[in-house]
C-alpha cells in the first residue's frame, strides 16, 4: 500500500471507533449498482526503483538536442539555485496562502514578484500570475471588454503568437466577443500603423501589441499605442520579459503607456519542459486593477503594526462572488512563480540585460552566418530581437530533418502557422549557444543544404 | 526584510550572467529601456539565504498535517519530482519534432489512458491546466455539443448551492446563465427542486460527487435521468474524486464530461497555489469536442492530434499541450500506487476522514451532517459555540496554526456557519489523526477557560494576526523603493 | 567578483572606518619579498552556465554503464528523498553542531543515526561516524591496541579489503603496531579457525573478522570471535551494513559478540561517486566507549528539563586533549550520514532486508547462469553473500574489455589485489539489476568467451 | 520527537523496497540474524516531514551568518552541488577502468594543478578525507622523508602553543613527540622559544600561517630557516590559507609540506560536520612519498598513479581515492571564481575581518591583538566584562543565538581568555557585518541593563540551554524502546 502509512491495529482501531465493521461499509451510501469492479487497465504499482528505471530509459530514448528553437519558448540558462529552492518541501508542498500567517513566506515572496514585474513592465501593478502567456493574453482581453463597456472587438495582429490567437479565441468567443486579426507587411515583418485606418472605423475595446512579435520583428509599438488610445481603445502589449531587460516597457509606449502587459514568464527560469508548465504574468495600470483576474497580494500589518503580506482584492475571486467573478481562476501558477522571482533575483537587472544582449547577439551572429550560405536570405526588414525569420530556397523540412540527425533542433518551419510563409525557418540562438555552437549549426546547415 | 532591502545599487551576482556585456545593434534606440528595471541587485547568497529562510515561515505537507478540506493535501512523492525533472524532461522544446519526444509521449498517452479507465470515460485529453481551466473546457464542450446539434436555446448551467465558486464562474465565462438548487437537510441536492429547473433550456448540470459537503448525492442515478431527459448533460467536477477513485467511476454514473485535479488525487504538488493540472474525460457522444492536443498512438509510435484532424474540436486553451510537468509527476504517481495502490486511496482516505469524524464527535464538536457517512471529507460547525462564547471558526482556525496543525478550510461551503470542512488525506497515520483531536480538544477547554487565547491567536507564527481590511482598503501590491 | 558582494561604496566605507587606503594595505605584514604575483596556472573565471557545460560535457565522456562490480562499494537503489532532503541548505551548508542550541536537526539526526547503526551492528553504543570504513577499521586497530595495554598486534586475514589492510597499515605502523595477515583456504575462500593456532602463540590485541570478506565468502564469524576472546583478544567485525539487515550482527557472534564493529556505511545511501565521500561507521561495546574515537551525540535537558542533544564525551577529543586525545579526527561525515539515516527510515527494517535479499537472490541468479558457460567456475565453496568470485578459463581482461564496449562493467579482475588468483573475476548483481539485465549480462559475457 | 517514535510495528513504506521477497537459499541458518534491527518502521511522508523538520532546527549558512573563526564560512554555491551530483558522477564505481572515467580523470587533474599553482608546491594528491587526516599524510611523508635518508633519531614535532589541537594530536598519531613553543606578545611565535627547540632531534615544525591567534606570522621567514638548518622540515596548516590566497605562496614561505583545507578555502559544504577534503601539496624533496593515488596525465589520457610506480609513497589512506565528489565541487568553485576570483578571496576575507575588528573595537570589545591586522579573522576577549560582571564569552555566544547570528569561536585559542575568535568570510556584505556589530552593540548594553537576559541565553532557540555535564556524566548514546 504506498504511500498509506496504515498498519493492521490502526485499521482495526479505527474501524472500532467508528463504529463500523469493514472499509467497504463506509461506502455504503454508494448504490450497489454503481459500484465498479477493478481498474483493469491500471498496471501492478512499481516500486521508486522501477520507476526510475522506466522514465530514465524513455528520457534517454528521448535524448538532449542543440536546440535553436524559440518561438514563444526560450531555452536559458537557469542557475542551480532557483530549483533547488523552488523545491524546497515548504514551496513546494504548500497550498494557496490561505492561512496567511503560516503563509508568509509565499506571500511575501509573490508581493515581491508582483514588484519586480510590474517594474519589468513599467506597469502600475501586477497580479500574481496567470496560467500562461496565452490565457493570460486571454484575460486581458476579457478586462478590456468589462473595461469598456461598449465595444466586444479586440484587434489583433497576425503578428501575435499564432496559438496565442487560437487560445484568445476559443475563451473569449464564449462570451461573444469579437477577435479581429489585423494583417502585417509582409516586407517589414510588422504591423504598419497607417495599415489600420480601416480596422479602427468600428468601435473596439482593445488593441494588442506584440513586441517582439512572433517572427522576432519589433513593432512600432509608440504609435500602436498612441492610434488605440486616440480611439478610445485600451493598449494590451504581449512581451518577452527577457527582452523587458532591454527594450522600452509597455508602460512607457507612446505618449500614455499600454494600459496591460500580458506575456509568457517561462524565459524567468522555466525550464522549456515539453511546453509546461510555464506562467503568464499580468500587470497593468492602477486604474484598471478592479478589473484584472487572478491572485493578488497586498501589503498589511498584524495586530502588533509588524508588516505582512495577504491575499487581497478577493472580493473579485470566484470563491466569494461566485457567478459575478471577474474570472473562473481559482489558482496562479505558484511554484513557477516562486522559480521566477528566485531567477529574476539572482540575474538582477544588469544580469537579466546580459542575457537578453547576448541572446540578441548570438542570433545576429547566427543569422549572418546563414545569410552567408547563397539561398538563404532574411525575410523582413524590421529590426529584431534575439529571433530571426529566414526564407531558404530549399525545403525546410528535409533541411530540418538533416540537422536533427547530427542532434540539432534547426529552428521552427513558419509554414505550419502562415501557409504563406513558405520554406521559412524561424530561429534563435540565446546566450546558452557558444560562439562554437553557432559554427557548427552554420556549418551544418551549409551541408544539408547542399 | 524585502530582497530589495538587501539590495545595493551596483551589487551583481557575477556567477549568474554571462562574463562580458554584447552588442544590441540593430536595435533602434527609441526602442531601447531607458531606466533599468527594478530587480533586487543581490548577490548569489543574499537570494539563496533570503528565500530559504522565507520558505522557512510556509506550513506545508511536508513539515505540517494540513487537513484543508477540499484540497486533498497528501504526501508528495519526491520521486515524481526528481524524475520529472531529468534533464532530457525539463529540455525538450514543445515544438520540437514528435520523433524526438517518444519516450515522453509513450508516458502521456499511457495517463490517457488509464485516466480512461478510471473514470468511465471514452476519451481524456490532458490541456487544462488546472481545475478552474478543466471545468471552462468541460462547459465548452457541452455548449459545443448543443449547438453542434443547431440546438441554440440551451442557455442554462445548473450549479447546486452547494458548489465550489468555481463552478457558477466557469459557467458564466462560458456565456451561460446559472440557475442554484438548493440542498436538502441531509445533504443531498433537492430533487425536487432540479426537476423543476430543468427544461429546455438547460445546458447541463455541474455536480461535484461527493459533494463539497463531504457526502455522497445519494440520488445520482435519477440526477442524471431527470438531465439527460430534459436533454441537458451531466459535468462531474472531479475536486472529490479523491473520495471514490475506484469505488464509482463517473462514467457509470452517467456523466458526460469530467474533470480530474491532478494537483488533488493524483498528488502533484500544490506549490503554494500552482501549478494545476486537471485533464478533462468526455462519453463518446463528447469525443469529437475535446480540444487538442491529446497523444494517440500508431504501430507503436506516438503523435499528437490536431486540430486538423479533429474540426470540431474547442480548440486550444494553452499555447503548448498543458502542463507537461505536472502531468508527469501525476504518471508516476500512478505507476507508483498501481492498480491496488489505485484502490486502496479511496478507501483510506475514507477511513481517515470518517475515523476523525467520530472523534470529533466523542469530543464535543458539532458534526454538519452527522447521519451521513463521511467521504473523504466532513463538515464541524461552530455555530453553536459562536452563539455562546464568540469564538468563531476562524479564531479556531487560527489557534490551530499555534498547535502545529495547518486549519481546515473555513467558511465553506456557504451553506453551514462557521464551518470548518476537514479532509485529512489518505497518506496520514492514525497518530497525526490522534495528535488533531488532542489539539483541537485542548482548543476546546481553551475556549472555556481561556477565550482570549483563542480569540487572539495566532501567539506562536511569524506574525500574529493579519488585517485583511487595511490590505483591502489601502492598497499596497508593489514595493517602492522611496516609500 | 564571482560571490564576492562588495559595492564601491561598501569598499571605500569600510577602508575608511579601518583607516586603510586600499585593501592591499591590509596586507602589509607580510613581507614584501613572500608577496607572490599573479596565479598564472589559474584559468580565468566561468559563468555557472560555462561551467556547467563544461563539467556535462565531462560527464557525458565518461557515460553511464551497467555496474556489476561490488568490491567493498555497492550500487543501490537510493530514494528520491534521501539528497533531497540531505542538501536542503539547513543540513548542507551547516557546520558541526558546536552550538547545541542552534543545531538541534543535526544533532538528533546523529543521535537517531547512533541507535540505528548500534541496533544494526547488535554493539552498545556508536560514534557518529568515520571518515570511510578503511579508516575505521584503522582505528578500531588503534583502540584495540589502547584498550589490551599489553600487546601491539593486530591479526588481519587477508579476506579482508585489500585496501583496508594497506589503510591499516600505513596508520597504525607509525605506532609500531604490527600487522599480522592471515591466509585463507583458497577452497572455501575462508578463514579456517583451525588453521589460526600458530598466529595466536603470541599476545595480540585483535584479531579482525570481515563478514562478508572480500570474496563475497561468508566467513565462521561465530568461531573465529570465541577464538579471538579465548586468546584475551578483542574481536573487530568489518560488516556490510546491507547484509546485516539478514545476517547475525557483531554483537551477537560467538559467546559474548564482537567487541568491535566498523564498516563502510556507503551502501546505505550513498552514491558510488567514484569512490568518496563515502562514510565509515564504527561501533562498540559499552566497555570501550571511552576509547572509541570521533564524534559522539548524547541525550539531554535543557534548562526547562526539555529533551536535547549535544556532542558529548569531548573530553577524549583533540581540540581538549590536544596530544593525549583518542585520535586526530575532527569532523565525522556528517552529511554522509544524514543521507544515511534517511535512506534507513525510508527502508527500514523490512525494506533493508528485501534490498539484502534481492541483491543476494540477484548474484545467485546471475552465477548460475554464468556458471552454465563451459569455463566458468565458481572458486569458493563457502557460502556467500551477494558477491562471488568466478574463476574464467580464458583471460579476464580481454573479457572484461569486450563487455565495457556493450556498456557492461563485468567485474573486478581479482589478480590485481590477489596476484595467485589467475583469471578470476568477482561479480556482485544487486536488487538494481533486473532479471533482463542479468540475462544479458550472460548473453554478452557467453558472446564475449567464445 | 524521535524518528522512532513515529513508528509503528509492521508500517512500511512500500515503494522503497523491492516489491517482493527473495530467497535467501545458501546462506546458512545460523548466520542469518534472528531479531530485526532497530530501523524506524515509518511511512515515506513521516521521514520527509521528520528531517525536513528536523532540519529547520539548525542554523547554516543558508539560513544565517555564521562568523564562526577558523572555520571559514562562506557561501556554497548552489551549482557546485548539483553539478558534482550529475548521474554520470554519482553512477561511476571507484574500480571502474579509467577509460569510463576520462572527463571525472580530467577534473582532479586540473584540480591538482591549479593547486600545486597557488601553494607554490611540486606535487599534490587529492586523496586526505579532511583536515587531521592531511595533517597525519603530511606528517607521515616528513617521517617517511627522515627515514629514507637513514635519519632515524628526529623524534620530535614542533608546534606553536596556539596551534590548533589537531596539530599535536597528529604528531601523536604519527609516533612523534610534540614539543610546544610559546607565543609572544604580539602574536607571534616566540622566535628565540624555536631556536632553542630546534636540534637533531626535530623532525618538523607544524605552523598555521596566518595562525589561529588571526595574525601572519612575520618571521615566518626566519623561521622557515631555523628549523630547516636544524634538519627539519616545515609542515603548513592550510586551515587559514583563506587569508592569503593569491597574496603569499606556502611554497614561497620555505614550507615542504602543507594541507588545504577544500571544506574552507574552496567552499565544499560542511554538512553539520563533514565530509571534508584536505589536498596535499608537497615540495620537491618530498615528491616520492606523496599518497597514492594521483592523476597523471600522458597523451591527453588520463591515469591514476599507484604504489607500482612510487615505491616510496606513505601508500594509500582511503579505500578509493578519497573524497571525490567533495573534489569534483571544490573543482567547479575554483573554475567559477578564476584567476582573478581567486585573488579576491584573501582580499575580501580580510577586508571584512580588518572592517569588523574595526567597528567592534569602536562599539567598545576588547581586542586580543589590537595593534596587528587581522587576517581573515581576529579575537575579541571577554576577561574584563567577565572580571567585571560575571558574563562570559559563552554567555554572549548564546545571546547572539537569539539575535539570528551564529557564534563566533568560543575559548579557542586556548591562550586568549574568555575570547571570540570572529571570521567573518568574504562572502558576507557589509550590510551583513553591520547587523552583527547592531546585535554585539545591544548585548553590550544588555550586559549592562538586563545581564540575566544574556546570562540566561539562549532564548528563542528550540531548546534553551543544554545541560552538557549532565550528557557526559549520563551517557545516553541510543534510544531504547522501553526507556
Amino acid at each position: 500500500m504506498p504511500f498509506i502509512p496504515h498498519t493492521k491495529e490502526d485499521i482495526a482501531e479505527m474501524l472500532d471507533s467508528i463504529g463500523a465493521e469493514s472499509i467497504e461499509t463506509l461506502f455504503d451510501e454508494i448504490p450497489t449498482d454503481l459500484k465498479s469492479g477493478q481498474l483493469t487497465e491500471v498496471p501492478p504499482g512499481l516500486s521508486e526503483m522501477e520507476i526510475t528505471r522506466l522514465m530514465m530509459e524513455r528520457a534517454n530514448q528521448d535524448g538532449l538536442y542543440q536546440n535553436f528553437i524559440g518561438a514563444g519558448a526560450y531555452e536559458h540558462h537557469i542557475p542551480a539555485a532557483v530549483w533547488q529552492i523552488t523545491t524546497r518541501g515548504e514551496f513546494y508542498s504548500s497550498y494557496t496562502p490561505y492561512q496567511a500567517e503560516a503563509s508568509q513566506g509565499t506571500l511575501q515572496l509573490l508581493y515581491e514578484y508582483q514588484t519586480m514585474m510590474a517594474s519589468l513592465t513599467g506597469m502600475d501593478v501586477s497580479n500574481a500570475s496567470m496560467y500562461d502567456g496565452a490565457t493570460a493574453l486571454a484575460e486581458a482581453a476579457l478586462m478590456a471588454v468589462r473595461s469598456h463597456r461598449t465595444s466586444r472587438r479586440i484587434l489583433i495582429p497576425q503578428t501575435v503568437h499564432p496559438v496565442y490567437r487560437k487560445v484568445v479565441r476559443a475563451i473569449v468567443s464564449n462570451q461573444k466577443i469579437d477577435i479581429i486579426e489585423l494583417p502585417f507587411c509582409t516586407k517589414s515583418g510588422q504591423v504598419l500603423p497607417d495599415a489600420l485606418e480601416e480596422f479602427g472605423k468600428e468601435d473596439f475595446a482593445a488593441l494588442v501589441i506584440p513586441q517582439p512579435n512572433f517572427f522576432g520583428v519589433l513593432e512600432q509599438v509608440d504609435a500602436l499605442t498612441d492610434w488605440a488610445h486616440s480611439k478610445n481603445a485600451l493598449a494590451i502589449g504581449v512581451v518577452n520579459p527577457t527582452a523587458l531587460a532591454l527594450l522600452t516597457p509597455p508602460g512607457e509606449w507612446g505618449n500614455k503607456g499600454a494600459d496591460i502587459a500580458v506575456g509568457e514568464g517561462q524565459p524567468l527560469g522555466i525550464p522549456l519542459s515539453s511546453g509546461g508548465p510555464y506562467f503568464g504574468f499580468m500587470a497593468c495600470k492602477n486604474s484598471l486593477i478592479r478589473q484584472i483576474p487572478g491572485r493578488i497580494i497586498g501589503r498589511t500589518n498584524d495586530l502588533d503594526g509588524k508588516t505582512g503580506y495577504v491575499l487581497t482584492l478577493q472580493a473579485r475571486e470566484q470563491h466569494i462572488r461566485r457567478s459575478k467573478a471577474t474570472s473562473n481562476i481559482c489558482t496562479n501558477q505558484g511554484l513557477m512563480v516562486t522559480a521566477a522571482t528566485i531567477y529574476m533575483s539572482l540575474l538582477g537587472p544588469e544580469g537579466l540585460r546580459r542575457v537578453a544582449e547576448h541572446s540578441h547577439a548570438n542570433t545576429m551572429e547566427l543569422v549572418q552566418k546563414l545569410e552567408k550560405i547563397s539561398g538563404v536570405d532574411r525575410v523582413f526588414s524590421g529590426p529584431i530581437f534575439h529571433e530571426a525569420a529566414l526564407k531558404l530556397s530549399k525545403p525546410v523540412g528535409a533541411i530540418l530533418d538533416k540537422l536533427k540527425n547530427k542532434k540539432i533542433l534547426a529552428g521552427l518551419n513558419l509554414q505550419e502557422f502562415y501557409p504563406d510563409l513558405e520554406n521559412t525557418l524561424l530561429v534563435c540562438a540565446t546566450e546558452t549557444k557558444t560562439a562554437a555552437d553557432i559554427q557548427a549549426f552554420a556549418e551544418q546547415f551549409e551541408q544539408a543544404f547542399d | 526584510m524585502l530582497i530589495f532591502e538587501h539590495a545595493r545599487p551596483g551589487r551583481r551576482n557575477y556567477s549568474q550572467a554571462p562574463t562580458t556585456t554584447a552588442s544590441v545593434d540593430g536595435i533602434p534606440d527609441h526602442l531601447l529601456r531607458k531606466k533599468q528595471p527594478l530587480l533586487p541587485e543581490v548577490s548569489e547568497m543574499d537570494t539563496v539565504r533570503h528565500y530559504t529562510r522565507l520558505s522557512q515561515k510556509n506550513f506545508s505537507i511536508d513539515t505540517e498535517f494540513y487537513p484543508l478540506g477540499s484540497c486533498t493535501m497528501k504526501y508528495n512523492p519526491r520521486a515524481c519530482n526528481s524524475l520529472a525533472m531529468l534533464p532530457q524532461n525539463l529540455a525538450r522544446h514543445p515544438l520540437a519534432p514528435e520523433d524526438t519526444g517518444q519516450g515522453f509521449l509513450a508516458c502521456m498517452y499511457d495517463l490517457q489512458e488509464i485516466l480512461k479507465n478510471i473514470t468511465g470515460m471514452a476519451g481524456v485529453s490532458l490541456t487544462p491546466m488546472a481545475g478552474a481551466q478543466g471545468e471552462l473546457i468541460g462547459v465548452m464542450m457541452i455548449r459545443a455539443y448543443h449547438e453542434s446539434r443547431g440546438d441554440f436555446a440551451r442557455t442554462e448551467i445548473i450549479v447546486p448551492d452547494a458548489a465550489h465558486g468555481t463552478n457558477p464562474a466557469t459557467a458564466v465565462m462560458c456565456g451561460f446563465k446559472v440557475v442554484e438548487i438548493a440542498t436538502d437537510k441531509e445533504g443531498n441536492v433537492d430533487l425536487d427542486a432540479l426537476k423543476a429547473a430543468v427544461g429546455p433550456q438547460t445546458a447541463g448540470l455541474m455536480l461535484t460527487n461527493p459533494s463539497t459537503l463531504g457526502v455522497f448525492e445519494e440520488n445520482v442515478t435519477e440526477m442524471s435521468r431527470v438531465v439527460h431527459q430534459a436533454g441537458g448533460l451531466l459535468y462531474y467536477d472531479g475536486a472529490n474524486l479523491n473520495a471514490v477513485l475506484g469505488k464509482v467511476k463517473p462514467g457509470d454514473m452517467g456523466f458526460d464530461v469530467i474533470h480530474i485535479n491532478l494537483h488533488k488525487t493524483f498528488s502533484t504538488p500544490h506549490g503554494g497555489g500552482g501549478p494545476g493540472s486537471a485533464p478533462v474525460g468526455v462519453a463518446k457522444r463528447l469525443l469529437p469536442f475535446l480540444p487538442v492536443p491529446f497523444v494517440t498512438q500508431e504501430d507503436g509510435k506516438y503523435r499528437w492530434v490536431n486540430e486538423k484532424e479533429r474540426p470540431q474540436s474547442i480548440g486550444r486553451l494553452s499555447a503548448h499541450m498543458g502542463n507537461a510537468g505536472v502531468l508527469l509527476r501525476a504518471y508516476i504517481y500512478v505507476r507508483l500506487l498501481g492498480k491496488d495502490g489505485m484502490h486502496r486511496i479511496a478507501e483510506f482516505a475514507t477511513l481517515n476522514a470518517n475515523y476523525l469524524m467520530a472523534e470529533l464527535k466523542k469530543a464535543g464538536f458539532e458534526i454538519a451532517y452527522p447521519t451521513r457517512r463521511a467521504s473523504h471529507e466532513f463538515i464541524v460547525t461552530l455555530k453553536d459555540i459562536k452563539d455562546k462564547t464568540g469564538i468563531t471558526a476562524m479564531n479556531l482556525a487560527k489557534r490551530l496554526l499555534d498547535k502545529g496543525f495547518h486549519a481546515p478550510t473555513t467558511y465553506f461551503p456557504i451553506l453551514v456557519p462557521e464551518c470548518l470542512l476537514i479532509e485529512p488525506a489518505e497518506t496520514e497515520s492514525k497518530q497525526t489523526l490522534d495528535a488533531f483531536v488532542a489539539a483541537m480538544k485542548e482548543i476546546l477547554t481553551e475556549i472555556k477557560e481561556q477565550p482570549d487565547m483563542v480569540k487572539n491567536a495566532p501567539h506562536t507564527m511569524p506574525l500574529r494576526k493579519l488585517d485583511d481590511v487595511k490590505a483591502a482598503r489601502e492598497l499596497d501590491l508593489c514595493w517602492k523603493p522611496d516609500a
